[in-house]
């Protein structure tokens, strides 16, 4: 009661608005809820399931894609926890956290296979977590070529080649490409962007002209606009011969885009570093290479860091945008199962579907973007 | 000072920032193991000169020679000048991000291509000297001013130079601190270290200095024994100076 | 045009024909729409189906005796020629209406016409709308990129009716934008307007109009300035109608190989050596009709009765049953 | 600087120079080679580059036609009608975008709880969906659910709602124009929100308690004091939030807007000539970032140049 | 003093920044006229206390009386006594974006709603009251601090309060400054203000202050007149305090 009183009937207008917010939430509760459950047909989300998450990825090899997630998600674990080795736990969280998941592997419909594959990525997340906090020191100047190494064979996985069946990128669908996308052009755009960046601080008149002229007209473009490049118009500049991948031009495309944004970022923690780290570093004999390399770097790159991890859910949310150049990302695979001759018009359960999956990938990294924020002050 | 040999020899230089005319005219002559003191009011261009000594500025017109290298836009001359000259920021200017020991040993092993153990054994040695082994393995914001200057008088020491240029060690710490950094710095001359050294400490340039300078407006204004500079100034200008820091 | 296109012509005569690509590839690469239902659309279980998509693997069972060596590219209307002309697909088979400009400025080579079709406007039955004349001033629903944006405008600037085209980037956008009511009619190739009615919520209260905007004739298309695969996939659409004039089907054709018709015995490859010809095998008909059935079982599979949509075969019949479906002769 | 005769390998100013020419050498030689690639491959297709096909008639109707047009006029009518419609758009969405930021915004530090949380919610839903479902979400669960034409809603009888769009006295507006309004602005808002927050957050505590105890109501210290410092802190962020803005009303084409971008692309699809819209779509957009860019910065220095 | 009349009445106030107990029952009257001097190692709960008598901080037990209104949740009352309470705040607080004479006649204008004209004459009189005329048209950002203080006590002054809190109003001034800014707070005593002052300069303490208060920990612990509070403290914390302060 004296928490109502305080928090939302404090002041007249204060009441006034509790109660226009308590109208607005209870009408645009009960209309969701009304169609959710009387007019929604669920059907075309449960039978399509796999296609959302990994297209038409050829289902014997679906191991692979497991064992993708389970390296990256373990990654993910032990980074997040060497990350924040140095603050408590909420223990009460992590309980409620681990009920949930295991709700959901008891009592989703799953089959035997992806209950068990699920229990060993739970399993790892948590052992990851747990190492990595126990023995940041040791993992932490690992963590980053684990990464480094990570792409490489989760490439493999996915691709094939070598000792595995090849799967042609056609078939790399659904959220697994857009996650894909997303990562590869994120981790490519940047060594771009610094470089980029670097460019653009150079006392190199001509260089720094450059850089300024690609960063500002880059920026300028929308990105649709740069999709439809890289996919239709890409392969006009080519020599006849070569022919890139399509699922490549896209990556090109983004990578395009998201090089002049990162060259961006990275140039606000450049600015962050006083003139004396640099004059200090000469003064030490260290040539010009060294020196962005030892010390302005590193700490340009740990200002930039939120800056940067904002940028990929941005970028995230963007790769839904391949979808109206015809790549099969999940808002694309989304439109392709529209199409299904018995699911037409199923339009908003599937949009409403693929949008709480975006919603849940951008919010965790948000969340997690938030956190590494507050270390990176202290 | 007995055997008289010049280090460092600046012969007319002249400086421009743009318009503003910084150092016109200067000509110095340092000599092996001497502690030269420069002095004078704020923005006369003392940490402009000494800048150039290091490279860190280039200069328009004039010369400059340490150790018998011509300072010019020879890459190698720079490279080999900023081997053999330390320098000292009032700022400290130590690496954020780098342990103290990784301060200093980063010019060793990256410049001097030290292996890593040598580079170490060397850090330890220069931590012991400037009194704070036990910091080792601290980061720079974990330490006190006093502390983090003495981490960067190691970390100029940790490449061996035959000169350090320090530019107003003193002036960003606390009282205390000031006299922790000033005994290295004392001690170092006492090894015989050629430095040239801008600070208003006049305490410190009376004990340890050999030549005490002053600078105005560009110009070298006076230069003499701290014994006749503070107790009998020749100029006028420097008079006028000394009434207002004594 | 023309003349960078004998120029090109010349040019890819001297190096290697795509078909010897592809075999060496050992995969077709087929550019489809994927998101028409009954053309080309992702299945539940992950695979590709429609009248389209059969179009690419009989292609594929003809060079492979594999009808699933296709590796299917989703295109939209926009990038779909550039796809072609740019070699990124080997056939496009992508409900492509058969046009002079594409087939000579564009770049593109047609195969055989696989569907009739024709524009026609589906229309609330409440509107009272009977005519094009009673669409005036009324949002007409289409997709960008079409031939169907194209005729309307045409069609009703010949009449001088007045309209407001609302033209979509996404072929369900436009369809359910006119579900909603927003458009008073929607406009696209009839085929398509007669199955998408059988899901809208009540479909007796839609009708399809009696004119006919224009004849859409489908047919797959392929690079200009390559006869040699070009014919390949020519003969291809032929056989599938030709399996069907002479009643061979995926039920039958392995007996009727060793029919005593000399006709079949040469379709099937058992008799000549008509395959060679086009760099073949002989029994590439065989093959084609023993995965993926003749034209007939391809449109009984993708659009007949048995099918949600329900639709009638009307043109697309055999020139035997008064459709418009002929394929020349076999020798 | 002391120029002795040192070898010209071993001087700075030498290598400076040389990078910066090498590094220029081979940007040219990578955009010839483009070129001539481009050049090639559109001969091959029997393109030829040229602006004249903008005097072609468009023969495509538009559906929002702010200045009169019709299928029998060129292209370049047609990309008009585009840009005006894209600028109409911008302009609206970066009026109505600052209003609901700067609302969100304050009332994500409101001191009722429900507000305080409604305004986390939206910011968290709509920052963290692509988009283009946005769009489609508000294109036919909200617009296309109004009331058929037939049925129209009307307002004091000077504003008639449906689902075609709203009627107003003197024009009417289309629910394509509304639905991309009202994604692009909900979108931005929710970024221009936390923008806002985090500008009122960096005004000192004091300068509320400051107001505060001189009697102003809470209200007035946000307007007369708070407000104007936090806006030096919001303008930059805002500026590039309303030049993303701008970009983003390129997605009209998956709600049937017509604007520059969908006409241009038309224009391709008819025409061929895709270096040509490219081009003339980038010409527009970098056009309208700069003028947005300028009167912000013009904006911000007038803000900013109060303080000293 | 010779009235009498009681303007501040606070009784028995507590107040908890959450589980910390700042204020522990806190009774203390303030006489309509009077000058109180506070006092009191830091953390020791002055600010805190002086921001309750102007509603910047609310406070849980106890009550707290300003010329008759009580202080209470209800934000007329608060108002109401906010116009009747001037404070003044240790980091002067002005607002940076609004010229002095902006600063000074915000309030008057849009709280007592006076006319624009009047408010500016007010201004005007208070600035030159305050001895500061000349820099009317400058932004905060363009004085010194002691001119900003002043400014500050001006745009408080505005308000025509019955009463002035002060919270420090020198500890942030260099030494020459802290002398103007006292010279007007002594002058607002003379014209028999009421004043409730937290600050640490003795001198100011004896010459002006009716009453010194030493706070310590949350509790008033000594309240004497300026001549036995300095010269013969009754506490011992007092005399523990005031060793450590002269
Ligand atoms: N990068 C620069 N650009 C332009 N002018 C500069 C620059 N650096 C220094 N100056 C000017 O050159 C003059 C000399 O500066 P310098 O820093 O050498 O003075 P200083 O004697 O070290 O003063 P201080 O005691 O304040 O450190 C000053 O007037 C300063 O304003
Ligand atoms: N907002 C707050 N939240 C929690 N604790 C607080 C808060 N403000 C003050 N305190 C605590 O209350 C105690 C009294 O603070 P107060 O500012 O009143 O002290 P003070 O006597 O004015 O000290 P100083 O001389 O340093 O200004 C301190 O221990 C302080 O840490
Ligand atoms: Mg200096
Ligand atoms: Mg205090």
């Amino acid at each position: 009661m004296n928490w109502l009183r305080k928090n939302l009937f404090n002041t007249w207008y204060n009441s006034i608005l509790t109660v226009v917010c308590l109208v607005l939430l209870f009408w645009i509760g009960w209309g969701v809820l009304s169609w959710a459950i009387a007019q929604a047909q669920w059907e075309v989300i449960g039978v399509n399931l796999r296609l959302f998450f990994v297209g038409r990825f050829p289902p014997t090899l679906y191991w692979r894609v497991w064992i993708v997630l389970a390296i990256a998600s373990t990654l993910l674990a032990l980074t997040w926890g060497v990350f924040f080795s140095k603050q408590s736990v909420n223990s009460r969280r992590i309980n409620l956290f681990a009920l949930i998941l295991c709700g959901v592997l008891l009592f989703l419909p799953l089959d035997l296979n992806t209950r068990l594959w699920l229990l060993i990525i739970i399993i790892l997340i948590f052992a990851g977590f747990w190492l990595g906090r126990r023995w940041s020191g040791a993992i932490a100047p690992w963590l980053s070529l684990a990464w480094l190494l990570s792409f490489p064979v989760i490439f493999w996985l996915i691709g094939g080649g070598f000792g595995l069946r090849p799967v042609p990128t056609s078939l790399w669908n659904g959220l697994l490409l857009t996650l894909l996308m997303a990562a590869v052009s994120i981790v490519l755009s940047f060594p771009i962007g610094v470089l980029l960046a670097l460019g653009r601080t150079s006392n190199l008149p001509i260089v720094r002209w450059l850089c300024i002229l690609y960063i500002e007209i880059i920026r300028g473009l929308p990105l649709i606009g740069i999709l439809f490049f890289a996919q239709v118009m890409f392969p006009l500049f080519l020599p006849g011969e070569i022919r890139l991948d399509r699922v490549l031009r896209a990556i090109a495309g983004l990578v395009f885009f998201s090089a002049a944004y990162m060259a961006e970022n990275v140039r606000g923690g450049l600015q962050a570093i006083p003139r004396g780290q640099v004059e200090a570093a000469k003064a030490l004999g260290l040539n010009a290479s060294l020196v962005v390399l030892l010390i302005v770097l590193p700490q340009a790159l740990r200002v930039a860091i939120p800056a940067i991890v904002g940028q990929f859910i941005g970028l995230f949310k963007d790769t839904s945008l391949l979808s109206l150049v015809g790549l099969v990302e999940l808002t694309g695979i989304a439109r392709s199962i529209l199409a299904q001759p018995q699911f037409l018009g199923r339009y908003a359960e599937v949009y409403l579907f693929i949008g709480l999956i975006y919603w849940l990938f951008c919010y965790a990294m948000s969340l997690a973007a938030r956190r590494l924020e507050k270390q990176l002050v202290n | 000072m007995s055997e008289q040999k010049p280090i460092i020899i600046a012969d007319n230089v002249h400086k421009w920032y743009g318009k503003f005319h910084a150092l016109r005219g200067i000509s110095l002559t340092v000599n092996l193991g001497e502690v030269v003191v420069l002095m004078g009011p704020s923005g006369s261009g003392k940490s402009t000169l000494i800048r150039t000594f290091n490279a860190l500025e280039d200069y328009q017109k004039g010369k400059i020679e340490i150790d018998g290298i011509t300072l010019s836009h020879d890459l190698r001359n720079i490279e080999a000048i900023r081997r053999e000259v330390g320098m000292v920021f009032q700022q400290f200017n130590l690496f954020p991000h780098l342990t103290v020991i990784q301060n200093i040993t980063l010019a060793p092993i990256w410049v001097r291509h030290l292996p890593k153990v040598k580079a170490k054994e060397l850090a330890i040695q220069l931590l012991e000297r400037v009194g704070i082994l036990e910091q080792a393995y601290k980061y720079p914001g974990q330490l006190s001013g006093g502390q983090q200057q003495r981490v960067a008088i190691a970390r100029a020491l940790a490449m061996q130079p035959k000169i350090m240029l320090f530019d107003e060690p003193t002036s960003a710490l606390d009282p205390e601190m000031v006299r922790e950094v000033l005994e290295v710095m004392r001690s170092l001359a006492r090894d015989g270290m050629t430095m040239v050294v801008v600070t208003h400490e006049v305490g410190f340039a009376r004990e340890v200095a050999d030549r005490v300078i002053l600078m105005d407006n560009g110009n070298l204004v006076e230069s003499a024994t701290p014994d006749s500079f503070f107790n009998n100034p020749q100029e006028e200008r420097t008079r006028q100076f000394l009434s207002q820091i004594l | 045009g023309e003349v960078a296109n004998t120029g090109n012509k010349s040019a890819s005569q001297a190096t290697q024909s795509r078909l010897d690509t592809i075999k060496s590839r050992g995969q077709l690469i087929c550019g489809v729409s994927g998101e028409l239902p009954g053309f080309s659309f992702v299945g539940t279980d992950g695979k590709y189906s429609g009248l389209d998509v059969d179009v690419c693997r009989a292609i594929a069972a003809a060079l492979f005796d594999n009808p699933d060596a296709v590796e299917y590219r989703n295109l939209n209307a926009k990038e779909r020629f550039t796809a072609v002309q740019t070699s990124e697909v080997d056939v496009l088979s992508r409900n492509t209406t058969y046009t002079l400009s594409r087939d000579t400025s564009v770049g593109l080579e047609f195969a055989p016409i696989v569907f009739y079709d024709g524009q026609g406007v589906m229309v609330r039955k409440s509107s009272g709308s009977k005519t094009l004349a009673d669409l005036k001033d009324k949002a007409i629903c289409t997709q960008t990129g079409t031939t169907n944006e194209q005729n309307l405008a045409d069609q009703m600037r010949k009449r001088g009716i007045p309209y407001k085209p609302l033209v979509f980037e996404d072929v369900n956008t436009a369809y359910a934008t006119y579900a909603q009511g927003r458009c008073d009619a929607v406009t696209s190739d009839k085929s398509q307007l007669i199955s998408r009615r059988t899901i809208l919520p009540k479909p007796e209260d839609n009708v399809i109009l009696d004119e006919n905007l224009s004849s859409e004739p489908f047919a797959p298309a392929v690079a200009d300035g390559d006869s040699k695969w070009a014919n390949t996939v020519k003969w291809v659409v032929y056989s599938l109608i030709k399996a069907e004039e002479l009643g061979i089907n995926s039920q039958n054709v392995a007996k009727l190989a060793n029919s005593n018709d000399p006709e079949i015995r040469r379709f099937l490859g058992t008799e000549g050596n008509l395959g060679q010809g086009m760099g073949l095998p002989n029994d590439f008909a065989v093959r084609i009709i023993k995965h993926v059935g003749n034209y007939g079982e391809i449109y009984d599979r993708n659009l007949g009765a048995k099918t949600k949509l329900n639709f009638p075969r009307g043109q697309n019949q055999l020139w035997t049953k008064g459709g418009l479906l002929f394929s020349p002769p076999f020798r | 600087m002391h120029n002795l005769k040192s070898p010209l390998w071993r001087d700075r100013r030498y290598w400076q120079i040389l990078v910066q020419l090498i590094i220029a050498f081979l940007v040219v030689f990578l955009v010839v080679i483009l070129w001539i690639n481009l050049n090639y491959n559109l001969q091959k297709l029997g393109i030829k580059f040229g602006f004249d096909f903008l005097k072609q008639q468009a023969s495509f109707d538009i559906s929002e036609t702010p200045i009169a047009y019709n299928p029998s006029d060129t292209y370049s009518r047609a990309l008009w009608v585009g840009l005006i419609n894209s600028l109409r758009v911008a302009i609206a969405g970066i009026i109505l975008t600052t209003i609901i930021g700067i609302f969100a915004g304050i009332a994500r530090l409101s001191d009722n709880w429900l507000v305080r949380n409604i305004a986390g919610v939206y910011v968290e839903i709509f920052r963290n969906t692509p988009l283009l479902l946005q769009l489609l979400f508000w294109y036919f669960a909200v617009f296309l659910s109004l009331p058929k034409i037939e049925n129209q809603i009307s307002v004091l009888s000077l504003v008639y709602i449906s689902q075609s769009g709203v009627q107003f006295p003197w024009f009417r507006l289309s629910s394509e124009f509304f639905a991309l309004l009202m994604g692009l602005t909900f979108y931005t808002g929710a970024f221009i929100a936390e923008i806002v927050r985090g500008g009122i957050q960096s005004v000192p505590k004091g300068q509320w308690e400051a107001a505060r105890s001189l009697g102003l109501k809470p209200g007035l210290v946000m307007r007369l004091v708070i407000f104007p410092q936090a806006l030096r802190v919001i303008v930059p962020p805002l500026t590039s939030q309303y030049l993303n803005l701008t970009k983003n009303s390129s997605l009209a084409i998956a709600v049937g807007y017509p604007d520059i971008y969908f006409v241009a692309s038309t224009t391709f699809n008819q025409t061929g000539r895709a270096v040509e819209a490219m081009l003339l779509i980038m010409l527009t957009y970098l056009t309208l970032s700069l003028t947005i860019s300028l009167g912000m910065n013009f904006f911000n220095r007038m803000v900013a140049i109060k303080e000293r």
